[in-house]
């Protein structure tokens, strides 16, 4: 009887999960019956990469936020753009339940996705969404192959690895010079094709590393790969890590005595990283991709509503928007300007899709944004560095003007 | 008969309230029921090591892995069918069975335990780094659907109904060898090991052959897995899967088959149905560790076993009394 | 004529000689007793014939009948248990060992397993082999419950048996691998005189059921009621065998259990 | 050889944060049976207290909020005892029950620092920051010495109550028989949550000192300790104080050879086997009494 008893409890909870209706298809609109547009965000909530999530959350909202404060897409309050968070624990078996809860369900019926933050989980899902025929906004996935893989339902801010890692490669080989150069990163997917991305560049530019570590999720004592390094007397320390690992990467260098340069990729390139390593960081280079033109209008814009929204956290990461929530805004904000052009006539999946594919030059918070063919994001990386300013705090630098000088593209053979 | 229905009442109505709900469910609901399913056949084949054999496994999910990349890693390199691949995934799983039951010969009890999370990090280990054969943290993208003997299992409702055809296999296979000397004597080894010896059972040869039936279970419920997901990855096997599936096990009552897959759709479900409960945004599952405590706590498990064999016992006694009666008469 | 015979048996546990030298013969339709005060080795023997403890020295001989009738000696030192257990000895243990969460008929069942002559194998499906062996084992199964008085308990969980139950149940499991020889290990041990007096007509029953019975006993009463002979041991050694009335007479003995009375007496071992 | 010391010292500051983490999974084990699965917990959940405390109530001062994390966690292990462990112990249950439970409460610290404290990785006081001191050529932080000191004067006190105090003598006695020492009349009860309390303690004070030797905090600090000190346990012998120390600094120092000297993933993959195979030689692990064949 018993079991009965929890027999019936648990059908009724699966009963309970979501509503018993079959998805039926919606040409018209994707809008309700009140107008208003769903996206659902999927992100990392918890786990290990819950910081991140929380940023591109935080940026995502102040973007909602600007949208109310013009009475949303109509202009009169009506036309709400109404975003559902899932956590997808940063697992690729959670993700894959929430793409299949996503494009299924019908009340409510979403237009888009936006999410998931790591490649190693939005990538396994692209096959979902796009068999769905729903967009995925995957803004952070860089993995190389995405966007092939998702056939034309794929969108991601993020430059794909065999670009970015190739610039850092000749970056730091060709302008900063350095020829003895050790790598350390993180055995994953995307660090594992940064990392071979990375090591083919600086081949092709004729240098050898002296040495390539990786390590697994999770590890926290680093002194011993350090200790290797140490050995080989590297001038320069690659590091494509999570911004939690290069502080301590960085901290336990100081305690094995490992005395070099140190680069870190667009990931860890945060204003995080700049307050945990606190004076370690001093001479520190990572690598940017745009910068915010702090006289910008757009960023202005976004800057005051951030302050207003996270005023607590805004002065923490030393009177900054943080990076993340830039590209969570920015996503946002593409997505709002897709419905709107495609509001009269009718904003479905695909017309929304056919729209977003076409962006060009707008005008987000890091630079105009372009989708080009293949939906490829077309961005420029700067060189940044830390360094000291004159009031004696330090804070990352874009080297900007170096590109005038530097064709980084052409060094990497990119062109 | 009667008693025959008796003794699998839950498990019949599972199978006909989930063959059933198709009928009635979405593509998540459905996928939900798919990971339900797969748990079943996972969790139940712990349950043979674990409620029969007696042994606390805390590295499971190797089994379930190794499954996962055989026929992900055939698929990949040879372009077999899952048909094609199955056999080799039994073959393999149960080798790896063997393999992890031979200290087994000389470590008992407690060292067990620690000896299966070794052999589960290690798995995962081997797999994370091995890259020329399972493409290690790249993972294996793009398993297609099942193919069984040149038929496509298009849909994912045909696949929910292989899976649950495994399901009931697992079940009946189950059965079957509790029932029978084998099943008898696990028991016996694990109630009372040196009784056992005493009556002239030889414990390292069941010890072989516990783990080796039990992990070839495992390792089809993760061969399915692979191609659920259409990609694997060696993170998603940890050890956090391995105490899911005790979890499951536990409050299923051990050496209850039909418990054991309750408490699979009982935990599978409640992660998604806490969705439902905005304020658990982020702790949804503080409210699924406080579900395992009071669960525990009520009643070590949701279908009371301890009742259960009471109970049972008595009717069971009774019946015998009154068919002795009725043959006498 | 003689069933089982016990050369020389010495076991040592590091510096400590549990065994020493002993030597004892039982023989067929009769009722043999070890007995000895706490700590004699008793159980120790009972450990060593079954295969639990390999003994340092000495052998054990098992005597079987080959198809003429002629007695073969095996020699059984150091055989693993399973192979104990398939040549004909079976044991009780002191604290009752029954397997507590199956039922009483189950428990007979794995008594009787290894002559359930069907492999792992064929376990795993439904066959006519698997079904004729476990029909049959059931059928005996009952039989032996019934023999045992327990019939009616088939399908109760061992430890929800009664404390008495349960003790026949543990003699009726050790029954079940049709043994030649059966060992119990104080079988009367907290029993009530009633139940002992019942006990001890079970036990001398028993006989029709098995070719010798070994008993270790605390109970003198019980012990010279029904025992055909009895050898003592103290410290590990024998002190002295014979029939009941022989070894209640033996000053040996007597001091053993009660301790050195007055004078010390020089006493040749009988 | 400079590279050959400094790996064994930085081997030997992570193995005493091994051993002290292994002591509470030993002498919980002991006594219940049980693999204490929130141990690694209570290991986070420390160190999370420890930097909420340090960075708003005792601002600055080190050694007051060491005190009051302690007292903290001994409280948060007497509780988890006496909620999710005791309800199941009187019931007399095996004690898989009770390593479920332990697994829910678990989940449920864990997701509440994650709540709390978020995902980000903090600045974690450290004592003695910067200063180094050379040892042929082995460059070791003060706080690495410290760890080192602290774990050692712990083993000895922890060694010494158990020999000579009354409590201590109880817990001994507990581990012997559990049932005995209830006939006894002895608090059963309290012991045992005394004992869980310790092994919180014993917890936080690892946990906080691998964060100072991190000189920050992260929610993911105890993922990787939790089992490897649960293997140094059992590799030394579950259930032998000493063992779980030898066990942890075993552990630790072949992890950082294998890392130093070939590769990081290479490591866990050395560490988990040489468990197995001492296991395989000597089944109760390195120091482990054998188990009395009792018939």
């Amino acid at each position: 009887m018993k079991k009965l008893i929890s027999l019936l409890l648990v059908i009724l909870m699966l009963i309970t999960t979501v509503g018993c209706s079959k998805p039926e298809d919606k040409v018209e609109s994707a809008a309700d019956e009140n107008g208003d547009f769903h996206v659902a965000v999927s992100l990392p909530y918890t786990g290990t990469n819950a910081s991140y999530a929380e940023y591109i959350d935080m940026g995502i909202k102040v973007a909602l936020k600007k949208l109310e404060n013009e009475g949303w897409l109509n202009g009169d309050g009506t036309g709400k753009i109404i975003c559902d968070y899932y956590d997808d624990k940063n697992d690729a078996t959670e993700g894959a339940t929430i793409a299949t809860k996503v494009t299924t369900s019908t009340e409510p019926y979403y237009l888009l996705e936006v999410g998931s933050f790591a490649s190693g989980v939005s990538y396994p899902c692209a096959t979902i969404y796009k068999e769905a025929e729903m967009v995925q906004y995957a803004l952070t996935c860089s993995k190389s192959d995405y966007l092939e893989t998702s056939g034309d339902w794929g969108f991601s801010l993020s430059m794909t690895q065999d670009t970015a890692a190739a610039r850092v490669a000749a970056y730091d080989i060709k302008h900063l010079g350095f020829d003895k150069i050790a790598l350390i990163y993180s055995n994953d997917s995307w660090g594992l094709e940064t990392c071979k991305f990375y090591t083919a560049t600086a081949e092709k530019l004729g240098v050898q590393l002296l040495a390539s570590e990786k390590y697994d999720d999770g590890q926290q004592d680093f002194t011993s790969i350090l200790t290797k390094i140490k050995q080989t007397n590297p001038q320069l320390v690659m590091c494509f890590c999570a911004e939690n690992d290069i502080v301590l990467i960085r901290q336990q260098a100081e305690t094995v005595g490992l005395d070099c340069e140190w680069q870190v990729s667009s990931k860890s390139r945060t204003s995080n990283v700049l307050q945990n390593l606190g004076d370690l960081g001093e001479g520190l280079y990572g690598i940017y991709a745009k910068t915010k033109d702090l006289t910008d209008p757009v960023y202005l814009e976004y800057e005051a509503l951030y302050k207003e929204m996270y005023g607590a956290k805004y002065a923490e990461d030393n009177n900054t928007t943080q990076k993340y929530a830039d590209q969570g805004y920015n996503c946002m904000m593409t997505v709002i300007w897709a419905i709107k052009e495609t509001m009269k006539t009718g904003t479905t999946r695909q017309a929304f899709r056919d729209k977003l594919a076409t962006l060009t030059d707008f005008p987000g918070v890091q630079g105009k944004l372009t989708f080009a063919t293949g939906r490829k994001i077309l961005q420029v990386q700067y060189l940044s560095q830390i360094v000291r300013g004159e009031d004696g705090k330090l804070k990352w630098i874009n080297y900007e003007d170096l590109l005038n000088t530097f064709d980084v593209d052409a060094v990497a053979g990119l062109k | 008969m009667k008693t025959i229905l008796k003794k699998h009442l839950l498990f019949l109505i599972i199978i006909v309230v989930m063959c059933v709900a198709p009928v009635f469910t979405n593509a998540y609901q459905l996928r939900i029921l798919i990971s339900a399913a797969l748990a079943m056949i996972f969790a139940m084949s712990l349950n043979l090591l674990m409620g029969i054999g007696g042994t606390v496994s805390f590295g499971h999910a190797a089994f379930y892995s190794i499954g996962a990349y055989t026929t992900a890693v055939l698929w990949y390199h040879f372009r077999t069918a899952y048909s094609t691949n199955f056999i080799p995934v039994l073959l393999v799983t149960g080798l790896a069975g063997l393999l992890l039951s031979l200290p087994m010969s000389r470590i008992t009890g407690r060292y067990v335990t620690i000896i299966t999370l070794s052999f589960a990090e290690i798995v995962n280990l081997i797999i994370k780094n091995w890259d020329p054969v399972t493409l290690g943290q790249m993972g294996i993208v793009g398993i297609p659907s099942v193919n069984l003997f040149g038929h496509v299992l298009k849909s994912k409702t045909e696949f929910f109904y292989l899976t649950m055809f495994f399901v009931i296999m697992t079940y009946i296979i189950m059965n079957w060898l509790v029932n029978s000397k084998l099943g008898r004597n696990l028991r016996a080894i694990s109630n009372d090991a040196i009784a056992a010896e005493a009556m002239g059972i030889k414990i390292f040869p069941y010890k072989v052959i516990v783990f080796t039936i039990s992990a070839v279970f495992a390792g089809i419920a993760g061969s399915l897995y692979a191609h659920l997901m259409s990609y694997v990855e060696p993170s998603t096997f940890n050890s956090n899967l391995s105490f899911q599936c005790i979890s499951m096990v536990v409050i299923g009552g051990l050496g209850n088959f039909s418990g054991t897959m309750v408490g699979a759709l009982f935990l599978t479900i409640l992660p998604e149905y806490l969705r439902r409960f905005e304020f658990l945004f982020k702790y949804r599952m503080i409210a699924y560790g406080l579900v395992l405590v009071i669960v525990m706590w009520i009643n070590h498990s949701i279908p009371g076993t301890k009742l259960k064999n009471a109970v049972t016992s008595r009717f069971n006694a009774l019946l015998h009394r009154k068919n002795a009666e009725a043959q006498e008469a | 004529m003689s069933l089982l015979s016990v050369k020389n048996l010495t076991i040592r546990f590091g510096g400590l000689v549990a065994v020493d030298n002993l030597n004892f013969e039982m023989e067929p339709g009769k009722i043999t007793s070890l007995i000895g005060p706490n700590g004699a080795g008793k159980t120790t023997v009972i450990n060593m014939l079954t295969g639990f403890y390999t003994p340092t020295s000495g052998k054990i001989i098992l005597y079987e009948k080959d198809g003429k009738g002629n007695e073969v000696p095996v020699d059984i030192t150091g055989n693993s248990t399973d192979l104990v257990v398939k040549k004909g000895l079976s044991r009780t243990f002191q604290n009752i060992r029954l397997f507590s969460n199956m039922t009483a008929l189950d428990n007979i069942l794995v008594g009787m397993q290894h002559r359930i002559e069907y492999g792992s194998f064929l376990s795993l499906f439904p066959n006519a082999q698997k079904n004729k062996w476990e029909k049959q084992a059931r059928e005996e199964a009952i039989e032996i419950l019934k023999k045992v008085g327990l019939e009616d308990a088939a399908y109760e969980r061992a430890t929800s048996l009664p404390y008495g139950k349960q003790r026949k149940l543990e003699i009726g499991r050790a029954l079940a691998s049709h043994p030649k020889v059966l060992l119990l290990d104080e079988p009367a041990a907290g029993m009530n005189p009633a139940e002992k007096k019942e006990l001890s007509q079970f036990i001398r029953s028993l006989l029709n059921e098995v070719e010798g019975i070994l008993l270790i006993e605390h109970d003198m009463k019980l012990i010279m009621d029904i025992s055909d002979k009895i050898v003592v041991l103290n410290h590990g050694a024998k002190i002295c065998e014979g029939k009941p009335e022989e070894v209640q007479t033996n000053e040996e003995v007597i001091e053993a259990y009660l301790g050195k009375k007055g004078v010390q007496r020089n006493v040749t071992a009988g | 050889m400079a590279k050959f010391l400094q790996i064994l010292v930085n081997g030997i500051s992570l193995g005493s944060i091994y051993a002290l983490t292994a002591i509470g999974y030993s002498l919980i084990y002991s006594i219940l049976q049980l693999i204490n699965m929130s141990n690694a917990a209570v290991f986070l959940t420390s160190a999370v207290i420890f930097y909420a405390l340090y960075s708003s109530i005792t601002a600055g001062q080190v050694a007051l909020t060491f005190i009051l994390t302690l007292i903290a966690a001994g409280a948060l292990g007497y509780i988890i005892e006496l909620v999710a462990i005791r309800p199941i112990r009187e019931k007399g249950d095996s004690n898989t029950y009770a390593l479920i439970s332990s697994i829910g409460v678990k989940t449920i610290l864990e997701q509440i620092c994650q709540g709390t404290f978020g995902s980000e990785i903090k600045p974690f006081p450290t004592l003695l920051a910067g200063k180094y001191i050379d040892l042929f050529g082995a460059r070791t932080s003060a706080i690495q010495i410290i760890i080192i000191v602290v774990t050692l004067v712990i083993l000895f006190v922890m060694n010494w109550y158990t020999q000579h105090n009354r409590v201590g003598r109880g817990l001994r006695a507990l581990s012997q028989n559990l049932n005995a020492c209830h006939l006894m009349g002895m608090p059963v009860n309290t012991l045992i949550g005394v004992s869980f309390a310790v092994g919180s303690i014993l917890a936080a004070v690892s946990g906080v000192a691998y964060c100072m030797y991190l000189s920050s905090i992260s929610i993911s600090v105890g993922a990787a300790i939790g089992n490897k000190a649960f293997a140094a346990t059992v590799l030394g012998g579950i259930g032998v104080l000493k063992g779980a120390v030898v066990g942890g600094y075993i552990l630790a120092v072949i992890e950082s050879f294998v890392a130093g000297y070939w590769s990081m993933s290479a490591m866990n993959f050395v560490s988990f086997s040489v468990i197995i195979i001492v296991l395989i030689i000597k089944p109760t692990g390195i120091f482990g009494k054998k188990e009395q064949h009792k018939v």
